[in-house]
């Protein structure tokens, strides 16, 4: 990764933060935040944690583990919000 | 057909509207994996015999196009199932809204009911055939399980919430009802009974048993919180002393010294149960505080007074 | 040759984020169930502390994702005051979490079911809290060890024995440093901005 | 006997700090053998004392404990690890032609981690026993006596083995394979215990949190899952599933890859089907993970979870389907041997696909409803977990017993003790279907005196299944000493069989020639 692109993700992070601090106190919503915080995770991950010039087994763990993570939170969610 | 497939398989009799069309899915999937495995066993046999060591081989082997063919159906089969298994359960999972309520309370170990009257019964639970009964079910303690294999039905009764089963007897009969969720040492002792009668005698027993005065009140509540559990009321004494001619009479105490058992010592054995202990007895009650309103232990308390008489 | 160490970091932040998993299915079950009292307790929280939390993992993952590249530059010297700089992050991280936490146990807010909850609170507040105890503690378990690598990793290049030709050790640090920072960006949310 | 792993180098502190798979095999081996006897003798009284309705034998209290403790004895310390960590790790190497796994000392610090675990696991026995049932639901788990917490913390540290064993083998396939052997080249046991890397490293860990849970719930009452705090006892079970279901497979998917071996192996024949069978070791690791709420469609799961997770039960078994499709069309037109390890593939089989169709019917909702928590269910599992898990592990043992020892056992005892194995484990479980048919619930200290006859044959079962067992250890002792040399007895063209009997310590003394492992035509 090159210099550039390190700071640039980092502003972009912090710049992602803020926003989701601001739109939290307008009343922005679980579902803007979930989705700001998914998109500094795929920032991180695909360039600090170099998944983006990595080996392809690497994402395909994190993309498995994440599906993983998802699937456990929506299948009890979901019993949960339909009985 | 049906009977003869019933009695092959051991099940118990088909008691509630439920259990004909269960039963019959029953047969058809439980046939059908006797098929299944008996046809594989039987191939396997004839291939290592067809097949052994020595014998001329084909040429090909079995082509792919049955293999798929085969998965094919067999995902078929099992998504028909699940149709109309799912069917079935929506069915029982979803009350009719004339349903009969009875509020159902589990606890380590017994069943206590509540009917709408008022009337309370523990561990047998009376209902006219014919008529849909709605169980609202809540447990004390831990998690127990509402099964009566004649119905078909079953549904875990779970602490902090409640859950509902429903069914409609379809004949007179005694049918036994079993935990069937693993609660502690006495969760194959936790059996009790649906006992369908026609709905003319059920009127009848319903009417003898409206709950009017206190003392019935408190043996309402005395059922509910399991006090029969440890205290009969026939003068036989079991886990604690038996309520029959307990009110007024002098008990002698652990450690020496007496009582006599009136209001406010039977009140506060129900609040703080060790502190004046009936002698021979194991200290096994647990406290009510705080399960037990004023009112409620003044209730027991009553009861209790009503069974000063011998017996 | 080092391909199978990348492999098995990466194998373990899986495991550990399944292990997070767990956590997050309860949080979002009983949000779920009491919406209500985890708004309340979402409002309980300190979020200037939160904030500023997030801010530092973050600008601690950028520094760490820095070292990399200065040792990659050849310039191993820049590399160490990178780590350093994470290094201090990670515990400024801490103590600012730590202050937190004593502030809301002064506040009678504990986990568990001695939480005092006051008179407005309902039901299924406690369970907020109890979780929010839960899974910041765990993540900052999780921040301490990473720490302890990052300082294992420090030392070992002021040492010298991470250098530009071999620093597989320090990649693998930093993406566990960065799995910690993904958890946290997460927690964020749940516990200081969803009123 | 010539040099080999056994005896090189010399020493029990070479063999206690080894870093060779295959002796960390072994080592894993005994103690799964070990766990194995402890389990099967808490099985033997639970079945003696339901031979009489009262329960003549235990009371309901110590009735309790046993079944807990066979359960939390045979699950974790006997099935999980017994063909992953036992056969996986002296086989996996030699099946993909390296000296050793990725991780040699991580190796060994998973056995050391699980045998502590065992351990611990112990402990709880020994302080008063644990009586919540395997399945450790709350909350009477968090109001239960102490020795719980050994439990939770024993099981959770085996838990910690099984993830680096898991993730071991991922790395090891990835990176050790001979040079120019390609995925597809792969054994396809090889394949299996891939698939249950997987599973092993995404699922185990929420166990540890949610037992993690349980013991912080008992000791600090945090109430995580406590009605009376406001916790949802059904959530600790949607945790618990979500791994204890894929767990299933981490038992069944190994004897899968034994049995494919077997089977081509003993059919002198390539299997057939490879790429399917490959696609379903991976959809069952997947899919599996899909499937957790079929264990709680009457536990006050919303009716919509159950449907869904009912449909989604269906699509996993149709992977065992395909399995045993290419299984039997491996046979077809093969020169089949019947020695002993393809009779227990035989019974395998049979239990599989019985099992696996009850399993079909259990995932029927509204006939789960019946059967739930009933010995039906009991007979399910024991069938097709169980069982397959036993089976696969016995046809493993006598297929590869000549490659680990160099030796032969008597055939003739074999086939007795597997006919001895086969008919008295169906013998045991067949009445408990029945048995769950007529509405017998599972963990009955005492039942009601209308299903004694069948507690009795079951129990008869029970006790052939034992003899069978000791007749096993007995001839298979008696071969490590007096038993025949014999370098490759089943003509087995599979890559492990390259190397001699018994290996030596690297394997393969010189860079082995890659071979299709499955190449039946230059094998006479």
């Amino acid at each position: 990764m090159t210099a550039r692109s390190l700071v640039f993700t980092y502003i972009l992070l912090v710049v992602l933060a803020a926003a989701s601090w601001l739109l939290a106190d307008v009343g922005g919503g679980t579902a803007v935040a979930l989705l700001i915080a998914a998109l500094k995770t795929l920032a991180i991950a695909l360039v600090f944690m170099e998944l983006w010039i990595g080996h392809a087994s690497d994402r395909v763990i994190a993309v498995v583990a994440l599906f993983f993570v998802v699937l456990l939170c929506a299948g009890a969610l979901a019993d949960v919000v339909t009985r | 057909m049906n009977e003869l497939l019933r009695r092959a398989l051991m099940l118990p009799p088909q008691a509630s509207t439920f259990a004909r069309g269960i039963d019959t899915l029953h047969y058809i999937v439980i046939g059908a994996a006797m098929v299944v495995c008996f046809i594989v066993f039987v191939l396997l046999l004839y291939f290592a015999i067809r097949f052994r060591e020595g014998q001329p081989r084909p040429k090909r082997g079995i082509p792919h196009s049955v293999e798929i063919g085969l998965a094919g159906f067999t995902l078929t089969v099992f998504i028909v199932w699940w149709v109309v298994g799912f069917a079935q359960y929506r069915d029982m999972r979803e009350p009719p809204a004339d349903a009969m309520r009875v509020y159902t309370v589990a606890k380590q170990w017994m069943w206590a009911f509540v009917y709408p009257n008022g009337a309370a019964a523990e561990d047998d639970l009376r209902v006219p055939v014919g008529q849909p009964v709605e169980l609202v079910m809540t447990s004390r303690d831990v998690i127990h399980s509402f099964y009566v294999p004649a119905f078909r039905v079953k549904q875990d009764v779970v602490p902090g919430r409640t859950t509902n089963v429903w069914f409609t007897a379809n004949q007179p009969g005694r049918f036994e009802i079993l935990c069937a969720e693993y609660c502690g040492a006495g969760h194959s002792r936790m059996r009790g009974a649906v006992i369908a009668m026609p709905p003319g005698e059920y009127a009848a027993w319903l009417a003898g048993h409206r709950a009017t005065d206190l003392a019935s009140t408190g043996e309402k509540l005395a059922a509910e919180q399991g006090c029969f559990r440890c205290h009969t009321v026939d003068g036989t004494p079991h886990l604690g002393p038996s309520w029959r001619g307990l009110y007024g009479s002098t008990i002698p105490l652990e450690g020496g010294g007496s009582v006599v058992a009136d209001d406010a010592y039977l009140t506060e054995s129900m609040m703080n149960p060790p502190a004046k202990l009936h002698r021979g007895y194991p200290p096994l009650m647990p406290t009510y505080l705080g399960r037990l309103s004023g009112p409620e232990a003044a209730a027991i308390v009553e009861y209790i007074r009503s069974l000063r008489g011998g017996p | 040759m080092n391909r199978r160490y990348h492999l098995a970091v990466w194998i373990v932040i899986a495991s550990e984020a399944l292990l997070f998993a767990g956590l997050f299915a309860l949080y979002w079950s009983y949000r779920g169930e009491y919406p209500a009292a985890f708004s309340s307790g979402v409002a309980l929280d300190i979020h200037w502390i939160g904030g500023l939390n997030t801010f530092i993992l973050l600008t601690s993952s950028f520094t760490i994702a820095w070292s990399i590249h200065m040792m990659r530059t050849l310039r191993p010297r820049a590399a160490l005051w990178s780590l350093a700089a994470t290094v201090v992050l990670g515990l400024a991280f801490l103590a600012l979490k730590l202050f937190e936490w004593s502030i809301h146990i002064h506040d009678g807010i504990v986990p568990g079911i001695h939480y005092y909850s006051g008179p407005a609170a309902g039901r299924g507040i406690s369970l907020f809290f109890t979780l929010y105890y839960m899974m910041t503690g765990l993540h900052a378990l999780h921040v301490v060890a990473g720490l302890s690598l990052v300082v294992w990793v420090l030392v070992r290049v002021r040492r010298g024995t991470i250098f530009p030709e071999r620093y597989v050790a320090l990649e693998l640090v930093a993406l566990y440093w960065h799995f910690v920072d993904v958890v946290w960006v997460f927690l964020w949310p749940m516990f200081y901005l969803m009123r | 006997m010539p040099a080999s792993f056994w005896s090189e180098p010399r020493g029990l502190r070479s063999w206690l700090l080894t870093h060779d798979h295959k002796r960390i095999g072994v080592m894993y081996l005994f103690t799964v053998l070990f766990f194995l006897l402890l389990g099967g003798m808490f099985a033997l009284v639970l079945r003696l004392s339901l031979v009489t309705p009262e329960n003549a034998l235990v009371s309901a209290h110590t009735y309790d404990k046993l079944f807990t403790q066979h359960g939390i004895v045979m699950v974790w310390l006997f099935m999980i690890p017994s063909i992953p960590s036992a056969f996986g790790n002296i086989l996996l190497p030699l099946m993909i032609g390296a000296r050793d796994v990725a991780f040699p000392r991580l190796n060994l610090a998973s056995y050391y981690i699980f045998l502590v675990g065992g351990i611990v696991v112990c402990v709880a026995l020994i302080a008063g026993g644990v009586d919540t049932g395997w399945t450790f639901y709350t909350p009477y788990s968090t109001s239960s006596a102490a020795a719980t917490n050994w439990a939770v913390i024993g099981v959770f540290i085996t838990g910690i083995s099984s993830i680096l064993t898991g993730l071991n083998f991922i790395a090891t396939v990835h990176t050790m394979r001979l040079k120019g052997m390609r995925w597809r080249d792969m054994p396809l046991f090889v394949w299996n215990l891939y698939s249950t890397s997987i599973i092993l490293v995404l699922a185990t860990p929420v166990l540890g949190l949610v037992l993690l849970l349980v013991g912080a719930d008992h000791i600090w009452a945090l109430g995580i899952f406590e009605p009376a705090a406001g916790g949802d006892p059904v959530l600790f079970q949607h945790l618990f599933w979500f791994y204890s279901h894929p767990a299933v497979y981490i038992m069944i998917l190994p004897a899968m890859g034994v049995v494919a071996e077997v089977v081509s192996t003993f059919s002198h024949r390539r299997p057939a089907w490879y790429g399917a069978i490959v696609l379903a070791s991976l959809g069952i690791a997947l899919v599996g993970f899909l499937t957790w709420g079929h264990h709680m469609f009457v536990a006050g799961m919303s009716t919509f979870d159950s449907g869904v997770f009912g449909a989604l039960s269906m699509l996993v078994a149709i992977f065992s389907a395909i399995k045993v499709f290419a299984w039997v069309s491996t046979m077809y037109g093969g020169s089949i041997t019947l020695a002993t390890p393809l009779l227990y593939v035989f019974t395998f089989i049979f239990l599989f696909v019985f099992g696996g169709m009850s399993g079909v019917a259990v995932a029927t909702t509204s006939l789960d409803v019946h059967w739930h928590d009933t010995y039906f269910v009991v007979a399910h599992f024991h069938f097709i977990m169980v069982g397959g898990t036993m089976t696969g592990f016995l046809a493993a043992l006598h297929y590869w017993f000549p490659k680990l020892s160099g030796r032969m056992y008597s055939e003739t005892w074999a086939k007795l003790a597997c006919a001895a194995v086969s008919i008295g484990f169906i013998l045991t479980f067949t009445p408990q279907f029945l048995l769950g048919n007529a509405g017998m619930p599972r963990r009955y200290a005492t039942y009601p005196a209308q299903y004694q006859w069948l507690h009795v044959l079951s129990t008869s079962g029970a006790c052939l299944l034992a003899l069978g067992m000791f007749t096993v250890a007995a001839y298979l002792l008696y071969a490590i000493v007096r038993g025949p040399h014999v370098d490759n007895p089943w003509r087995s063209a599979s890559f492990e069989w390259r190397s001699a009997s018994p290996p030596p310590s690297e394997n393969f003394v010189d860079v082995p020639v890659l071979k299709d492992a499955y190449d039946y035509e230059d094998v006479p």
